[in-house]
């Protein structure tokens, strides 16, 4: 069995919206990416799939554009097109 | 009243107000903020919440930011606003929370000595806020329904990028 | 203090602001100008009197208008800014007579709907005015000798156009 | 013996404070030009001398590049390059 990493996972505006919460904590298997955390989250909350091919993902506070391997302790955040200004 | 100051090397970051309040914005006080005996110049932006969008009257705008991703990126566009023009002050405030019609949400304010650094400034600042920063807007309209809405400024930069 | 408001045909010259006055400038007066409910940006543009010119410490600065004729050019700029702009409200004013280190000299407000505009229209007009104004400024200096300052804009402007 | 006009003649500035005066109404004969209005302020006023190069001239409250003839009633204005903003 692999070993197990924790991380926080933030959700903003439509993404906060569809999950009905801002913020979780999720055990994930060492060498989950980030595509596949997304995975796991629509699985957990099929809301998410309606908006899926839009939603952007930060690590650590950066944009992620493509799937990045994450590492215990991150700050993963799920949300969609941004809107400031 | 949440506010930052960012220290950084190289470049005056100290010289940088970045803040993202629920509270109203108050432009007098960035114009404070940047006086400076060598200023010839300053410029602003203001962001102000409109009435209506595409026909549908407006009754307000809700804002949500993710403060720390969001003021990271505010010091980074500072960071380059300072390698790109020799300015000396830089003040940004962006709403969070409800903002009715007629109120800026966001306000940029930025001196310089000479003044196409600031103008110029300004304009790069205000486009890279919309095309970046972790900030949403949903706006809520009269009827009670609301929306939120997507930059298509960051559609231009996630394009160039590549999808997540 | 003296102001003008000009109707103008064909453009909404009513809903320009154009003042020539020895009073400090208030940039508040010039934000509620501009303030409409299809308002979505407002852009402005300050040029500061600064304390040294070259190295020589700057008393004061002193300005002289020809009035008439800078209150025409000033109007005919608002046109240019609407021909080339969907801007909603203008305000500029310029102060005439002494004006003190770090005081406003000249004060541009633009409205628009959308902020591409306001920001345009706000660095084209302080250009022009630069290029074009019947507006001269003294700067004094703290071992009391005086110069009349040239704007380099008006001589590109002249050059063009081949002299008197 | 030509008709006479009226102008006034106003200077700004420099030229103000050379001249020792900002206004003035002249006779100028029917048929004068700004070049002509020019060279008979010199003469009258010799300090106009060490910047008649760069005076420029407006009439009617717009500048004028080259000579021009003048009206009677014109106003008339000489002033250094501008510096306002």
């Amino acid at each position: 069995m692999p070993a197990k990493i924790k991380v926080r996972v933030l959700f903003f505006a439509l993404v906060k919206e569809l999950l009905g919460k801002a913020a979780t904590t999720m055990e994930l298997d060492e060498g989950t990416d980030t595509a596949r955390l997304l995975q796991l989250l629509t699985t957990k909350f099929p809301a998410l799939k309606s908006i899926s091919g839009s939603v952007m993902i930060a690590v650590n506070r950066e944009y992620v554009y493509s799937p990045v391997r994450i590492n215990n302790g991150d700050e993963i955040a799920f949300f969609p097109p941004i809107s400031g200004g | 009243l949440s506010s930052a100051r960012h220290g950084g090397a190289g470049v005056l970051q100290s010289e940088n107000v970045l803040e993202l309040t629920s509270e109203p914005l108050d432009i007098n006080r960035y114009f404070k903020v940047v006086e400076d005996k060598t200023t010839g110049a300053v410029a602003s932006f203001q962001g102000i919440a409109r009435d209506r969008f595409e026909g549908k009257k407006v009754a307000r705008l809700e804002y949500e930011a993710y403060h720390a991703m969001a003021i990271c990126q505010l010091t980074e566009i500072c960071r380059e606003m300072r390698m790109k023009w020799p300015v000396r002050k830089i003040a940004i405030g962006h709403r969070t929370g409800k903002v009715e019609v007629g109120e800026p949400s966001v306000i940029i304010v930025v001196s310089s000595v000479h003044r196409r650094e600031a103008l110029e400034a300004v304009d790069f600042s205000i486009n890279e806020i919309k095309k970046r920063v972790a900030i949403w807007k949903k706006e809520i309209y009269e009827e009670g329904d609301g929306m939120w809405k997507e930059n298509e400024e960051f559609y231009h930069l996630r394009d160039r990028l590549g999808a997540a």
